[in-house]
């Protein structure tokens, strides 16, 4: 699991998320629109636009990994209202813990990064499995990640683990909905993807897509 | 801004500002005892917070429910309050705005309901005010019996009997306890109340405009929760003494209480069923636990937890031990209640 | 007994019974407040009546409208109530034994609504009380301008503002004025207060089982009583601004105020209309008043007076002097209300 | 107007008007049936027989015309509740102004009694002609009675103010109703003879009935 990963990356995988919903925002919106109030793109963008101030702000000259996801997560926390808030909020918030007082890391640094990002996410929504939730995503990815051997290569690796998120996304689309505002549709939400399930994927795979742009550099 | 639905048969602007507006005009009104601390008005506190030394208790929840939530704050009760919107959860963010404004080092205690966007917030919310080091303790209110049958007791949701964590907690509160004294008492009245409801229509959210669900012209809805969660029992609709007969036995199955002793009980108001209903199953509620040699100390009838326009009614049953006795008796005064 | 029409989404038992088991509720309920001096239970007077030396003052009316009229029963407040069935008259009779119960020597003032069954009972009421030797003098409450035009003030109905006539009047004789003063505020309130309300749904009688008329899903009517009488303009709903600026400016143009001046607002919930929307109407209320230069001293937003589960509301304007303001400021509690 | 009326004549007249109510206690309920809650029939049936109870009772050998009439009202009002309670009582209690004092009252005394009962009616109800009530029936009745000359024979003359009141009665079938619980009914309210102007025609005409009688005897 040999990559370097440093406190630079991190700000490019933020700035790359930050076009990724910007680029997705009407299309999270329209997922939204089928199950929930419709406002799953708008908030992401809200949240992600907030970072994108930060990033070229406070956090322009950043070298503290931990000290970028403290301020990232509070960030979008503030920003946020809604359910993700708080979610995403708590991924990077539990994952600044991993990466604290560290300007480079390593892959087995980032695979402890994304498990606490997302078992901070789980512990604090409390989704199971099959909720019909952003988990659905995660948990897949979750358990691919704990499968990585440190002799393997991170990135290849790490292209599992966004497989497997994906899966995971994509069931969504047949589950009932037992969490948040979409949980009032009942019968009604089976059919379409969750929005939140999507966000998550996304953001997984924009890193993907990061540490291979940054690998063949 | 949003059409207003011209169908909905509601006194408001645009739908999207309902709750901006109603925090403006309660500002305005009520500028004499609370106070706004954000500019979004969502967090709002009691005029004279943060009350020295003592220890400060918070609240938040979904809109929709007036006079729950913000209407429990003021002297004697609560000392801050998170604002949501319609049936949804303010955010982490307005919680700990709430935290930091009633903290005076002696810690706060969050009391809430049992519903999964309040739940997370407000642990969002105290891990952030952790990061501060401000003590913050949570009690969740599970009240509703209807939610989960007995032995799931802790994921039942919270309903009007929270009023009675909010009182006996605040009460303690106000006699200079500690944190740890006022959370106690606070588990103590969650663990001695028990609430069950009857829902005979929906309510309609001023963003939908329409009812999110129906209830059949004849039928009602036993044990309906305040935001349409599906009951107990479907069924036609019956007499008000059969409704208090099936609330109350069921409440006394799940919390036997012994003759001799003392109750408070509160016969709530969903929004639409007026107070002339509302004795009327007092009445029968009274003589149920006459009947059983219950001794009934005090009861609150009338309004405490609304779901909007809902029609229907809930009733809770207090268990008092001589220590929730003399802290419920104490007074309290908020723009919406008091008691001498 | 008769059959509960299962169609209508109502709390009871037997529909001709609501009157006389709400009181029965109500009477388990505030014992420690109120006591019944009828078999009956349709006279009501305060626990410590008669007061001694004190101008006993009552009042009358049909039920479904609580907390009018017995909720007005209370220390600080009336001292008795006679109780109708629903929106019917209280018989004379009922009215005499509360005017006996409250009599001290010192007179009673009755003070109710002008309408035609109060009016004739009451007055039939007064006329035996007088051949008994009790003084009576009645004020009958007109402040509904929707009622009648300019003009016609005398034949106008009493509505929600008849509120501020008790509490006016209650706090003169709690002083220990005569009977002659008590009746000049009662009057002065009665002159310096005007109301206007909206409805927009009827009520169902509980014996009727349907509602007695209807008003199309997207309309409202502007001035409707609160028996459905009809008011002054139907038309489709309008934004919560709009009504406001309606009613308010109407009550303006009948009893103009000046920059400076000083009064009370009331917005009165009709029944099923939720607190959020009372407080959205009293922002727009709030700002026409300061725009106009008027000082709000007090308000109360809630329900007052209402039809049963009618949506709807009503704001009504109290002009205040010095004289009014002392006497608005004064505590009274009873079971349903208290300002301290 | 020669005519004797004894107290005992009253007596014997309150007794009638109590066999008359309860004959016609079914079709006073039908009237009112179309037109307001259908009581009034057992509402004049419960008044009535409160009275009869008196008259056999403390009023059986009550000499004093006014008392008589006192307790007639006064009993009627307490055993009623509804419009009628004070409409009918009030007529009582100014007649017995009229006849206080009295053991034997003449014809003018008789003609200035109902003036009385019907002016403190009107007073009480301020009913107008034409609202569709009990005043549809009087009025008629008092314009005729004030025409009475002193010199007629009363029994005659009061047959002439029955006629008026019963046209007068006859006459709200076609009226809208104005007063009381039927003008909920408004256009509904056409077509229906109005109850109570129906019992106040029978509370007259039997009165003619029983100075007829006596007269005859
Ligand atoms: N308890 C939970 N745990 C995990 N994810 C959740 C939970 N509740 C909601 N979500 C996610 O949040 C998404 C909705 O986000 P968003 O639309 O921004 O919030 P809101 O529902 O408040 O409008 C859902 O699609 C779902 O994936
Ligand atoms: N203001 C009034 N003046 C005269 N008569 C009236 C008045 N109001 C009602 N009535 C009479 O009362 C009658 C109804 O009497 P009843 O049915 O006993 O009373 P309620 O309407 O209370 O049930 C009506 O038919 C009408 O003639
Ligand atoms: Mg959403
Ligand atoms: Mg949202
Ligand atoms: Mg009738
Ligand atoms: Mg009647």
């Amino acid at each position: 699991m040999t990559m370097k990963f440093t406190a630079k990356d991190l700000l490019t995988y933020l700035k790359n998320v930050v076009e990724v919903m910007e680029e997705n925002k009407d299309y999270l919106c329209e997922l939204d629109r089928k199950l929930g109030d419709g406002d799953h793109g708008v908030t992401m963008s809200i949240g992600w636009q907030a970072i994108n101030e930060k990033l070229q702000d406070e956090l322009k000259d950043e070298e503290d990994c931990g000290r970028i996801c403290i301020t990232t997560g509070r960030t979008f926390l503030s920003a946020v209202g809604s359910s993700v808030g708080p979610l995403y909020a708590t991924g990077f918030l539990r994952g600044a813990k991993v990466v604290q007082n560290k300007t480079e890391v390593t892959g087995e640094d980032v695979k402890e990064f994304w498990i606490a990002f997302i078992e901070g996410i789980k512990e604090r929504g409390q989704a199971e499995v099959g909720d019909k939730t952003m988990v659905d995503t995660l948990q897949p990815a979750l358990e691919s990640l704990k499968e990585l051997q440190s002799t393997e290569d991170f990135v290849e690796g790490f292209a599992k683990v966004v497989a497997a998120a994906k899966t995971g996304m994509e069931s969504t689309k047949d589950l009932l909905s037992k969490r948040g505002r979409s949980s009032r549709l009942g019968e009604r939400s089976i059919g379409n993807q969750d929005p939140g399930a999507t966000s998550a994927y996304l953001i997984l795979e924009t890193f993907h897509q990061t540490i291979t742009a940054n690998q063949t550099v | 801004m949003s059409e207003v639905n011209h169908s909905m048969k509601k006194v408001i602007n645009d739908p999207e500002r309902v709750v901006d507006e109603m925090l403006e005009g309660l500002l305005l009104a009520h500028s004499d005892k609370l106070k706004s601390i954000r500019v979004d008005n969502r967090s709002l506190v009691r005029i004279d917070a943060p009350v020295k030394d003592k220890v400060g208790i918070v609240t938040g929840g979904g809109s929709g429910h007036l006079p729950l939530f913000l209407g429990y704050v003021g002297k004697g009760m609560l000392d801050g309050v998170a604002v949501g919107d319609i049936f949804q959860s303010p955010s982490s963010q307005q919680m700990l705005d709430v935290i930091r404004a009633v903290n005076t080092g002696a810690g706060v205690l969050a009391l809430y309901g049992n519903y999964g966007g309040d739940v997370m917030n407000f642990d969002m919310a105290s891990d952030l005010a952790d990061m501060e080091n401000i003590r913050v303790e949570s009690v969740v209110a599970t009240d509703d019996i209807a939610s989960m049958p007995k032995g799931g007791e802790e994921k039942r949701r919270g309903v009007a009997g929270m009023f009675y964590m909010y009182k006996l907690a605040s009460a303690k509160a106000e006699q200079g306890a500690s944190l740890e004294e006022v959370k106690r008492i606070a588990e103590k009245a969650n663990a001695s109340v028990r609430t069950m409801g009857v829902a005979l229509s929906p309510c309609t959210l001023p963003e939908v405009g329409r009812p999110t669900f129906t209830i059949k012209d004849n039928e009602m809805e036993i044990g309906m929760g305040i935001h349409g969660e599906p009951g107990v029992k479907k069924g036609k609709i019956e007499s008000a003494d059969s409704i208090a007969e099936t609330l109350v036995s069921s409440i006394l199955e799940d919390m036997p209480i012994e003759k001799g002793n003392n109750v408070s009980v509160l016969i709530n108001g969903l929004g639409a069923t007026p107070l002339e209903e509302l004795y009327i199953v007092y009445r029968k509620v009274h003589h149920m636990l006459a009947d059983r040699g219950i001794e009934i100390h005090n009861r609150y009838i009338g309004e405490f937890a609304t779901s909007l326009e809902m029609v229907g009614l809930s009733v809770s049953i207090l268990k008092l031990d001589d220590e929730l006795k003399e802290l419920i008796d104490e007074p309290f005064s908020t723009p919406f209640f008091s008691q001498n």
